[in-house]
């Protein structure tokens, strides 16, 4: 099985998918001869052509418009954004376009399609090369969120995105993209989306994280296994529609739960899981859940590493919920 | 003027479309080159047709006044434009409206009833009842779902009919909007990428002279609407859109030229919007009667009546018996669509997803088995 | 006092800001001579005319985009969005631009302004004339957001919204726009934002509204009453930054919440509250505390009546979580 | 051709500005009827602040790959248009930036440790470290606030420029862009507003022919970029961006124009980005050598010296001194910014609103009260 970084295993997938359908094309900025300004679709420009994959003007709100309509005719576009900072110009196709078609005409119209894009922090981007903007979209009905983080998890799910019937919203974690390399199968994989995975097993502390922080939550339960505290450390996957079943499960069994993102806290996807779970795992809560999360400002450049939710927050925040006693 | 300015010239070229405004319908119902010369039964048609969606709007306009539709958004004054456009367009060729449009869509063959379906939002309503009254979509008819958000329909018709020429069909694509809608994102946009990738698209303006109560003037500072091409080098052309042989003419030619690979046109349809905006809508807020008896005496159907009847088509025989046609064939779909039940409560579940996920099964569980509102309306 | 209903409270504070500070302008889509689709303007264009009463072009990102530019150089523009549902289009505008001028500039640069849109349904409006987009606004840090449920409140916040020096989103609840009239002072009437108002003092339940749903869960207090139910019911105002003090104290006090908006459930408003509610009042909580929101579907015309959170979807909610035993 | 074309014209006008490039500078050094003949000492100046330009350019571009600093966007080649236009608009006059105007900044006043500070993020950083490097700000030198949001200032700039103008006062803005930015929703917006209220506004389109790896021929099918005033009613001109003189006359008439209530107009300069798109950008992987040197023989630099030295205001000695001097200038604001410390930790809660509601208070306090972060870059 060759290694594989993030980029790569997207762009694996993209090849692929291209490959077997040839209503699958892709469109964005820079997308073409250059393969897109993190390289992820590097090469299918001169695999597939400028009819396939192709540079648009400079407007995400045209991107996402005539992918919409493409999706509508019958065929299957992946538009990129290049970064989701930048999604803000399309919003309105998506939230009120994309994700309503199916809906408000009765089903005689669907948007098959997968945008996507590069989120979060942690590569000195600043204020606008950093955001993670999930709950906007979690909030509008009619999107799928996901959001890898691994190689193997990015070909598998933007597999199954691109098969999907409804538009997707596919979140690539940049700081990831180059840092992480793995083994990842040659030819088809395709995993199924709605579904998390325990990516570690506990019994003192759930913690629900997805993307980059994946890593975070992960080296902050080493770090309190020393102190003997057993975390049990859930990998998203598919942010929405969200798998209840393997939150309320973990969280029943550890009575504990910690929640990491990026973006904001308020009105962050932080908010929605935490009410799940308070409201699915009431009586098995031993002490109230907890976000660790971006702060409620712009993101800052200088000091993202203060301002992301990193192992130095996440560990105390572990420490904390473990040690709580009302 | 000072002399410095001839060497650093700084102007607007003068619009080149100003005084051009295809026409072939004179006054005295002659018709002039641009004459597209078709066969007196299906200029007969066109008139059917227009008169047909007049009388529909009146009848919806009372229908909304009685409280029996929730709204309507008509097409009094604009029936050429619109009936002119569609007819033009060939079978195979797609239609996305703005909303407006319904005759274009009985045009095409949605039957009233469906229509009358859609008006009241019924358990019949294609869209289920999601969508406000004329927000009708028909893919069977190779038309388009009506948005209400001003716009958003125009880019995604340039991906669509790209998507057709990339699928190697000969299926061109139009769009409707309003000379309002011009100031849009989406315009620009949709215009800049259908000039970039030669999209068999044609961008139809109707040029309504008003985007509810702000005048068209006040939209935009450029000579005319069909002067924007010239931003994303689309050709364009105005026609007189309330003179439906000269609006088929030119957007034939617009249908053709795309087919042929000749890429994206422009055209400004000029009419006006003789009625309210909507039925939510009073104009003589906003402006003088004078204006609109002004535009009543270039009303598109008096305009091919007078027509026909230098050739000896049309009579007020036939007159009254169209209308009294689509009165009680209306009539009946009324009668049939308030006997229809409300879409079943299920249904505002359905569709948001392909299938529904687990969230969605629990809400509608708890809507189905809690207790049911009072209706408040 | 003379009487007024929301249209009219909202028109009186527009017109004494508007005399007392000729920076005050008002523009948007038929904000002019027409005075708005839902005559919220009216006689203000006759008032100060059209320079500072202005019809725009049909752009929303186009009112937004030159409002900033307005309030950067130091004005104070109102903007009109003719429906929240068409907001989107200047989504970019206030999310990249409005909310994070003062802190991307170190404070050289200010936004005031505030962005007067009608929000929610039951009238009627369907898809796309019924929306409630407030947690987009929430999440998005730099953004004030403020929605009166009655004239007085309306007439006050919004002077006191104009006077803020930042950005503030204002939405007016449609349904009442005409359908209460009350007392509202003549002359100043500013009301402090960020304060929530004890509608209606209880003991058993908290009960969190705003806008039109304040009436439903009224109403559905008095209903309970009947059981000897003794619901405390808060009226928020202010959304952002939210009155948790006055939250936390109710909660505290009756151990029980029920969370009723317009808005989808996944990450609406309600999520961050009962978030917030079960971090700051865990020990307090005698129930898992409970949302009462639109459904995660887009709005629908027909059975819009069903799809509203109104009384007859609180009352029971309001039973159960009294009833609730862990 | 068919006939039927005579009677229904289908067309894009022909452009007005194809072959009209107002220049000054001859290649023999030489000066054409546009030249504003200004006193040499200002051409000179003009010089200085070019060569100053490029001279930090190469610095900072040098500093980023020694990872000194996080980032740098450049304006290699780009010098003549950038100070030109800047040198254009009067004291009282407003800039709305782009990315690439540094050196319009510093001309303007900037202290260069200021904008150092910036490149650092550092404490003494004008945005507090909240932006990457170059989104500077400067209100003190009537000077925008950089976004990274392609297009956003435009709409902004016509505001500030009609609230100027509300207020009586005599100030004309002018805004920077990319041709790219040309396909965003900002440029038409913000051009039909400034067409419509007859805001005094300069825009200022840098037609660097890339976007990124996107050729200007791929952004739009219109013929020039100025061909986009059309459809706005705003007029428009095209000049040659690489020659500092000719800017300076276009974007000072534009001015003037503005001043005196004549309204908005659209400048088109013609220039090339030389450089990557950023230091984050390696240009080879998408255009071909031979087009960057056939731009480099255009150099602004070169062109203007070559005018300099017909009037036999420059020497080499000169220009070294120039050169070292900046060089040496920006060596000790470099060590300086480098000396200073990051920002406080409390400013990352600062500046959200004007004052910190109670959730920043609790959240700053879990901050500085938390165990600080490795640092992980
Ligand atoms: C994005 C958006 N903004 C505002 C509205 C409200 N609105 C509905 S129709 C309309 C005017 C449209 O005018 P025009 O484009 O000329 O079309 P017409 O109604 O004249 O056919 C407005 C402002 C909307 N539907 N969508
Ligand atoms: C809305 C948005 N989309 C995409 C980007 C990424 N991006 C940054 S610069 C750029 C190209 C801009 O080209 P142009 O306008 O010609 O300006 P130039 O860089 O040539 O000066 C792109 C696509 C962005 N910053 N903002
Ligand atoms: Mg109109
Ligand atoms: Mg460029």
């Amino acid at each position: 099985m060759p290694e594989m970084n993030l980029v790569q295993a997207v762009n694996d997938a993209l090849r692929i998918a291209m490959r077997e359908d040839d209503d699958v094309v892709v469109l964005g900025e820079d997308v073409g001869k250059v393969g897109g300004v993190f390289r992820v679709t590097q090469g299918l420009f001169d695999e597939f052509g400028e009819d396939r994959v192709i540079d648009t003007p400079l407007s995400e709100g045209g991107i996402i418009g005539t992918a919409i309509g493409m999706a509508l005719y019958g065929m299957k576009p992946v538009p990129e954004i290049q970064f989701a900072d930048f999604i803000f110009p399309a919003f309105d196709q998506i939230v009120s376009e994309a994700a309503k078609y199916r809906y408000r005409s009765g089903g005689e119209y669907t948007c098959p399609m997968v945008i996507r894009t590069p989120v979060g922090g942690g590569i000195r981007g600043g204020h606008y090369h950093s955001q993670s903007p999930e709950s906007l979209f979690i909030h509008t009905a009619g999107l799928k969120v996901v959001c890898p983080s691994n190689p193997y998890d990015a070909k598998g799910l933007l597999t199954a995105a691109i098969k999907d019937p409804d538009p997707v919203l596919f979140f690539e974690p940049k700081r990831v993209y180059r840092a992480v390399k793995m083994d990842v199968p040659e030819g088809d994989l395709e995993l199924p989306l709605g579904k998390a995975k325990v990516v570690r097993e506990g019994e003192d502390v759930t913690v629900i994280a997805w993307g980059a922080m994946l890593f975070e939550a992960l080296a902050s339960a080493e770090e309190v296994e020393a102190d003997g505290l057993s975390c049990e450390v859930l990998d998203l996957r598919t942010l929405w529609p969200v798998d209840i079943d393997t939150i309320a499960s973990s969280v029943k069994k550890t009575g504990r739960v910690v929640i990491v993102h990026e973006a904001p806290k308020a009105c962050g996807f932080g908010a929605e899981l935490l009410s799940m779970v308070t409201e699915k795992c009431f009586v098995h809560l031993e002490a109230p859940p907890v976000r660790v999360t971006g702060f409620d400002t712009p993101f800052p450049y200088t000091l993202e590493m203060e301002y992301l939710p990193l192992q130095h927050r996440i560990t105390p925040a572990l420490r904390e919920t473990v040690a709580y006693e009302p | 003027m000072q002399t410095q300015e001839q060497v650093v010239p700084i102007r607007t070229p003068e619009s080149s479309f100003d005084d051009e405004v295809v026409t072939v319908i004179a006054k005295d119902g002659s018709t002039g080159p641009a004459d597209p010369k078709l066969p007196v039964e299906q200029v007969v048609d066109f008139y059917e047709a227009m008169v047909r969606t007049r009388t529909i709007d009146v009848q919806l306009e009372r229908l909304q006044r009685q409280g029996r539709i929730g709204f309507h958004i008509g097409s009094l004054g604009e029936e050429a434009c619109i009936l002119g456009s569609a007819a033009a367009m060939r079978p195979q060729d797609w239609i996305f409206p703005c909303y407006r449009e319904f005759g274009a869509l009985l045009y095409r063959g949605m039957p009233l009833q469906t229509y009358v379906d859609n008006m009241y939002g019924n358990a019949d309503d294609p869209v289920k009842g999601r969508q406000m009254p004329d927000h009708y979509t028909g893919r069977a008819f190779r038309f388009g779902s009506v948005s209400s958000p001003i716009g958003t329909q125009m880019t995604q018709a340039v991906g669509f009919a790209w998507a057709a020429q990339k699928k190697g069909t000969d299926e061109v694509t139009s769009v409707y909007f309003g000379e309002g809608a011009t100031s849009s994102a989406e315009f620009h946009t949709g215009m800049n990428f259908a000039g970039v990738m030669k999209a068999p698209v044609v961008f139809l303006c109707r040029n309504n002279r008003w985007a509810i109560s702000v005048p068209s003037e006040k939209q935009t500072a450029s000579k005319t609407f069909a002067d924007k091409g010239v931003a994303y080098g689309v050709p364009a052309v105005r026609v007189d859109g309330n003179d439906v042989l000269a609006t088929y003419k030119v957007v034939r030619e617009c249908v053709e030229r795309a087919a042929r690979g000749e890429g994206p046109a422009l055209v400004e349809m000029l009419t006006y919007r003789v009625g309210g905006h909507s039925t939510s809508d009073d104009p003589r807020a906003y402006r003088v009667q004078d204006e609109v008896e002004q535009w009543r005496r270039t009303d598109p159907v008096v305009r091919l009546r007078r027509h026909l009847e230098t050739l000896g088509a049309w009579d007020d025989a036939r007159e009254e018996e169209l209308t009294k046609g689509t009165e009680a064939e209306l009539k009946a779909c009324i009668a049939a669509a308030e006997a229809k039940p409300k879409p079943a409560l299920g249904t505002i579940f359905d569709g948001v997803f392909a299938e529904r996920p687990w969230h969605l099964e629990e809400q509608a569980a708890e809507l189905l088995n809690g207790p049911r509102a009072k209706d408040h309306h």
